[in-house]
């Protein structure tokens, strides 16, 4: 496949309790709309259920987004089990990020943390540098 | 003060032109808007038909005769903390701020309908006081007189979440001896609004549907000077419905929900003299306060036209109003200040009955302390220093509140034909086209957001770099990881030590009796008094009607109740 | 002690022209019952010099633009000049808290920052110089 | 809320409701009529806030014209649409930064302007050919302002923008060195009649209630001594006759103040345009419209926040800057939340700046003009407070005019009793302040963040670009045009035309100042406790 048709493939995945669906459902759009090929979860996932989903679909980048206080600790977990699968999947997050979190999450290579009213672009641009980078490899 | 680079100096920028024009001149619900209005505006406009003077039908310019003279709005705050212990401080503190309610809001975890040990809420738990049985919220409760507390179960947006408060209220007052029957408050109860919305897990529509009518029965009988239900437009709101469609549907819902009370064999009397909506004031000042004075109009004529209501006081429709988090940006959030502000002005000019106030603080953190503060404050000043509340209804007679008033009522009431003809609000909120309005209205909303139609200030309009935000004070939690595991702990506990059988009894009663037609309400309660969990109670009530145990189909039910 | 037999000077030492705090509670100190001498926009040298020539026991200085770290210090240096370092000196308006220790240092007894209510600062007046008004 | 009786923040008793009853006389197109129309009471202009939103101008500076500079592009580039310069204490005295006599105030609320050079680096790099200013003074500086805007080859006929030169406004101040004001008032029409024909967009003087409101009058006697003092100057320009009325009463400005109780706010804008209308049709007989719209600036209420929980001064400013906009004000400065507290720190004029924002693009109430009215309540309070405030004129003119009432010490006398009075209603609860009186918290509250200005800098800097100044320019020109500006003070000569040429030649503002104010002598100002 030429390098410029390749498609991103991304799943939007909700961890834990949370039921804020908007924001995810609104970056689902955003992404279908910027050329990527968007799977989403729905909301009630934990972890496992994302790793394998991720697994199983080949994507290239999992974007996390939630609203609770659980996220911190999802979005490490996701990223630390692909990791232990051997997979170089990217993860991104969003929501709204406690300062605090901040460092803890890109220690463990969770990246973006764009808090609401981030323009699309901003978000579209991390995720596709971050993919080409890290997943394709491309300079 | 901000040193700018030197080599910036010669030129600042001057394409913001265009930014100063304001060229929108419609209103929220898309109204084309004239330059002004005049009387010719209200040529069909009769006073005595169509306003009437304050606490006169059709309560146009509010409930009361003298309004906010005599009797202030009620100030509420939605607040929990990581405990019931910690909720019940915050709440002192709202209360010697002349705040009545005791407001519990649940968390994500109660919304789902889980128990803390649910493999889903790991990591969710201990955030909110977690109310899984009776005694968590028996601590919230600790050496209060049960009659002469007001109770506000609001926050959620979860109809289950609601039934098992309000069950959990009535344990309480049973194993205190309090007297049920003069217990106050209000709880929402309304499965419609999670069909249109469906923000949470919930009851099936079905299921639903009988608990609101058992939690009704049960209310009016047990507890008389509780409101039994509550027609929300707030989620609407937040869903992207404009205000005609949210007064056309949260109004024949209520036409709805007493129509079934009413078909129960309960008398208008009995639950139309409580009549309440609750909705979200939004930023566009003047809809906000049409929407409020159209509803009350719209109430009384439908109470008085279609219920007969003989007494007029039977005509007032309560209105509850929340400044919606939504509109909260995380962007320089003092800017939050004057826009809550500014949300609750418009409540109070329109007429509401009781206001909850958003945190400036939300879209970031758990409200800090001093967002609180700002809160409660901001209350107190419309109260005390604005002399707003000096006249019922200021803003009654003019040109143009009238004219969207009227309108607002005009468009509703089409919508409102539309559903009637379409065999009822039950009708399309089971069959999907209600979910499909909403999420039309969603996606409009997110075009006008996205295309910059919506201005958001400090967001899609004149945003600084990330650099000069201002520093955001965080709320502290308590060590989460030693909450979480001690949340943990007690749930394993409670389940262990508690009388198995007598639980397992009662439980499988309320199963076998939610096939039945009787209330289950009392079953409801006496698995509580038997110490059953939230996740239990609602999987008995699920497998009655053939749903899985589990709300999100991951854990099987216990063993104990096989 | 008798309150008549306290003589207060209440100034602005400097020109910036927010009299209304000074007035007020020159005003309210009036009605307690104190000896209040108004004097209005004062250099600080003028100040010392008032202070020393009617003989008063608490200096009240008034602030809103932050000049207090100059003219305070000014103010205080005259007095000591004349004789009157013994002064009972207040001072009130939009005080930085981040000075309260400096000023303290500087002998500054009082400081009131806006919305104090007028009994707590009659209270202060009365309880500092009970004790040196014989 | 709980008495029986009711009454409004300037004492008119309020009604439990208001209904048609109670607007039956109002005659819609007499005493309405559309935005832009006579009597204008919904308004000066045809499309309002549709057309273009108010200004937003906030009234600053600080230090020195360098730093006060950078504030103002700051604030240019957060979306203010118009500048606002505030001079220093020292500056409106009329003395130079290297005065002995104000050695500690130089740059405290508002920036040293002693030169054109000083104007000329506040106004660097900002664009003063399209957006306007207002500064806050009487007219030397404006003087230096034209002639710093004719070296950049602005037209001045097309320059606008406005003095403050406001008796009423001054007289609060209570500063050293001031003419009597009845020289105050010549040296006014002086600067109005020479405004007219070298600037004529300009607007040579605002009348200004601002700080009359803010030590305690309330809504109504704000109106009347605003109305009687601008009534004052035409007479003045009425009896020296050099100019038509209809001239420059077109360009006379208007400011208040926004204080708390919204609706009587609201009211007083909305009566405030219905009076100016009639002032100038009915009392002067001027033709043109345009000479009675009543264009307002409006601040919110800085006598009104609170060093207690500073916070929740930003919701006190909201509800002002609100009542502002729905009196249909053209011009609006949200105060700085933490003014109880410090100067403004950059955070604070941010949220000002955001406060009216917020306002104008996302309440949607400047969707349509003058919302309120018809309101029976908005439109019987406005009547009630036009007829007060007749009343209040009234008793003004028959002291003799504003001037003159100043002069007799009435001024002052009201303005000393004023605070006063409000203390003592604060002090009885009688009016509520929350946090204040009323549910103050015992606990510490939260910090904000604070701003400090450094004084002793500011006047290092400017002394030594004084004594430069002074070295450079041309010694004989400076010293033939300020004698020719004492001759004029000394006559009955406009002075403005000599001004203009001495601060071009490097006059300095304290020299022109010295030379008007040695024409008159110095006031004493009656005031005291």
């Amino acid at each position: 496949m030429d390098k410029s048709d390749r498609k991103i493939r991304v799943l939007v995945a909700k961890p834990g309790t949370d039921s804020h669906y908007r924001g995810a459902e609104l970056l689902c759009q955003i992404l279908r709309n910027a050329g990527m090929e968007v799977i989403y979860t729905g909301r009630y996932q934990t972890s496992d259920m994302i790793v394998n989903t991720a697994i199983a679909e080949d994507v290239d980048v999992v974007c996390l987004s939630s609203l609770a206080w659980s996220q911190e600790k999802y979005y490490i977990e996701v990223a630390n089990m692909l990791k232990d699968k051997g997979s170089d999947t990217c993860v991104v997050g969003g929501g709204i990020i406690s300062k605090k979190a901040i460092p803890k999450l890109k220690e463990a290579g969770v990246t973006g943390l764009y808090g609401p009213g981030t323009p699309n672009d901003v978000i579209i641009k991390h995720i596709t540098e971050r993919v080409k980078k890290e997943r394709w490899h491309e300079n | 003060m901000t040193t700018k680079g030197e080599k910036k100096k010669k030129e600042i920028s001057l394409d913001r032109t265009k930014k100063d024009q304001i060229t929108k001149k419609t209103t929220e619900s898309g109204f084309e808007l004239k330059p002004s209005y005049g009387p010719r505006d209200l040529q069909d406009f009769v006073y005595e038909r169509d306003s009437g003077n304050d606490g006169e039908y059709p309560y146009l310019r509010g409930l009361y005769p003298g309004m906010y003279r005599n009797i202030l709005w009620v100030s509420a705050q939605a607040l929990t903390r990581e405990t019931p212990e910690k909720s019940r401080m915050e709440q002192e503190v709202i209360w010697e701020h002349g705040a009545a309610t005791f407001y519990f809001s649940s968390g994500d975890v109660n919304r789902t309908g889980l128990d803390p040990d649910h493999p889903l809420a790991k990591y969710d738990i201990a955030y909110s006081p977690e109310n899984y049985s009776y005694k968590r919220m028996e601590r919230s409760l600790q050496g209060i007189k049960l009659e002469e507390g007001i109770y506000t179960f609001h926050g959620a947006s979860s109809q289950q979440d609601d039934v098992l408060c309000v069950a959990q209220l009535a344990t309480i007052a049973d194993l205190w001896g309090a007297d049920k029957t003069k217990i106050r408050g209000s709880c929402i109860n309304d499965p419609i609004d999670n069909m249109a919305t469906a923000f949470s897990i919930d009851f099936p529509f079905e299921i639903g549907m009988r608990l609101h009518g058992d939690l009704t029965e049960y209310i009016v009988r047990e507890m008389p000077t509780f409101s039994p239900f509550a027609a929300i437009a707030y989620d609407l709101w937040e869903a992207g419905c404009n205000s005609v469609q949210q007064l056309g549907i949260i109004l024949s819902t209520l036409t709805a929900y007493h129509q079934i009370a009413l078909d129960r064999g309960i008398p208008f009397e009995q639950v139309g003299r409580r009549a309440t909506i609750s909705m979200a004031s939004s930023m566009d000042f003047f809809e906000t306060v049409c929407r409020i004075r159209a509803a009350r109009r719209m109430w009384a004529r439908i109470a008085k036209e279609r219920f007969g209501a003989s007494d007029p006081k039977l005509c007032r429709l309560r209105i509850a109003i929340r400044t919606p988090g939504q509109t909260i940006t995380r962007q320089q959030p003092l800017n939050n200040i004057a826009r809550i502000g500014f949300q609750a002005l418009a409540a109070v000019l329109g007429g509401a009955s009781a206001v909850d106030y958003a945190r400036h603080d939300e879209a970031f953190c758990i409200p800090s302390e001093e967002s609180s503060m700002v809160s409660l404050a901001l209350n107190h000043i419309i109260a005390q220093e604005t002399g707003v509340g000096l006249t019922a209804d200021p803003l009654g007679g003019s040109y143009y509140v009238e004219w969207l008033t009227n309108k607002l009522e005009e468009e509703a009431n089409k919508l409102m034909k539309e559903i009637e003809d379409m065999g009822g609000i039950l009708k399309v909120a089971e069959s999907g086209w209600l979910r499909r309005l909403v999420n039309s209205a969603r996606d409009e909303r997110m075009l006008a957001l996205e295309k910059g139609e919506q201005i958001q200030v400090g967001v899609n309009y004149f945003r600084l770099p990330d650099e000069k935000e201002p520093e955001i004070v965080e709320y502290e939690f308590d060590d989460m990881d030693k909450l979480q595991a001690d949340l943990l702990e007690e749930v394993r506990q409670y389940k262990a030590n508690r009388d198995i059988q007598k639980t397992r009894q009662a439980l499988l009663t309320l199963r076998e009796k939610a096939k039945t037609k009787e209330n289950l309400m009392p079953y409801i309660v006496n698995c509580f008094k038997a110490d059953a969990t939230r996740s239990e109670i609602l999987g008995m009530i699920r497998e009655a009607y053939g749903y899985t145990y589990d709300t999100v189909d991951m854990i099987e039910r216990p063993e104990f109740l096989n | 002690m008798d309150e008549s037999k306290v003589k207060i000077l209440m100034v602005k030492a400097g020109l910036e022209g927010h009299w209304a705090g000074l007035i007020v509670v020159s005003n309210a100190l009036r009605n307690a019952g104190f000896e209040v001498i108004y004097g209005g926009n004062m250099t600080p040298v003028e100040v010392a010099a008032t202070a020393a020539q009617e003989d008063v026991n608490v200096v009240g200085i008034s602030s809103l633009t932050a000049n207090y770290m100059l003219t305070v210090p000014a103010v205080i240096k005259g007095l000591k000049e004349r004789g009157k370092g013994d002064v009972l000196l207040l001072l009130g308006g939009t005080i930085y808290e981040d000075d309260f220790d400096a000023l303290k240092k500087m002998g500054v007894a009082g400081i009131f920052t806006p919305g104090t209510p007028m009994e707590e600062i009659i209270n202060f007046v009365r309880e500092k110089t009970s004790a040196k008004v014989k | 809320m709980q008495t029986e009786q009711h009454f409004s923040a300037s004492g008119i008793p309020i009604k439990d409701i208001y209904t048609p009853e109670d607007t039956k006389d109002l005659d819609y197109d007499k005493d309405l009529g559309i935005a832009g129309e006579p009597p204008f009471t919904r308004g000066p202009y045809p499309t309002m806030y549709r057309g273009k939103v108010w200004t937003i101008r906030r009234l600053t500076g600080f230090n020195t014209p360098e730093d006060s500079n950078k504030l103002y592009r700051e604030q240019y580039e957060l979306g203010q649409t118009g500048f606002s310069v505030a001079p220093d204490i020292t500056t409106a005295i009329g003395v130079d930064a290297d005065d002995p006599m104000v050695e500690y105030e130089i740059g405290h609320s508002g920036l040293p302007l002693n030169t054109i050079e000083d104007v000329d680096v506040a106004f660097d790099g900002l664009p003063i050919d399209r957006v306007s200013t207002y500064l806050a003074e009487r007219g030397p500086i404006t003087a230096m302002y034209f002639a710093v805007a004719e070296k950049r080859g602005i037209d001045l006929k097309q320059l606008r923008g406005t003095t403050a030169g406001c008796m009423i406004s001054w007289g609060v101040l209570n500063i050293p060195l001031q003419p009597p004001p009845r020289g105050y008032r010549r040296y006014g029409a002086d600067f109005i009649e020479w405004c007219s024909e070298v600037a004529p967009m300009w607007n040579p003087i605002c009348h200004d209630s601002y700080n009359v409101r803010d030590l305690g009058l309330n809504a109504y006697e704000e109106l009347g001594m605003l109305f009687a003092s601008a009534i004052d100057f035409v007479e003045e320009e009425k009896r020296r006759g050099r100019i038509p009325l209809d001239r420059f009463v077109r360009r006379f400005a208007f400011n208040t103040a926004a204080h708390n109780d919204f609706f009587e706010e609201i009211a007083k804008i909305r009566a405030a345009r219905r009076i100016w209308y009639k002032i100038v049709t009915e009392r002067y007989g001027i033709q043109d419209p345009n000479c009675a719209k009543f264009r307002v600036h409006v601040q919110s209420s800085g006598s009104t926040h609170t060093a207690q929980e500073p916070y929740n001064n930003l919701i006190r400013i909201a509800y002002q800057t609100l009542a502002a906009v729905l009196g249909g004000a053209q011009s609006i400065h949200a105060n700085g939340y933490d003014e109880a507290v410090c100067l403004p720190t950059d955070q604070s004029m941010l949220l000002s700046i955001r406060t009216e924002q917020i306002a104008a693009l996302e309440t949607g109430v400047t969707n349509t003009i003058d919302p309120l009215g018809g309101s029976y309540y908005v439109e019987s309070l406005t009547n009630e407070l036009e007829e007060r405030t007749w009343e209040y004129i009234k008793m003004i003119e028959d002291m003799g005019g504003m001037a003159q009432a100043m002069q007799d010490g009435w001024y002052h006398r009201l303005l000393r009793e004023k605070p006063i009075e409000r203390q003592q209603k604060v002090d009885s609860g009688e009016i509520p302040i929350v946090g204040v009186n009323t549910f103050r918290s015992e606990k510490e509250p939260y910090k904000v963040p604070i701003f400090k200005p450094d004084p002793a800098a500011s006047r290092e800097i400017q002394a030594e670009k004084l004594r430069k100044f002074r070295e450079k320019r041309d010694k004989a020109k400076h010293a033939e045009a300020m004698k020719r500006l004492v001759e004029a003070c000394n006559s009955d000569e406009n002075v403005y035309p000599y001004v203009f040429e001495a601060v071009k030649v490097g006059a300095t503002f304290g020299e022109v100042s010295k030379a008007q104010v040695d024409a008159y002598g110095v006031w004493p100002y009656p005031i005291g406790l």
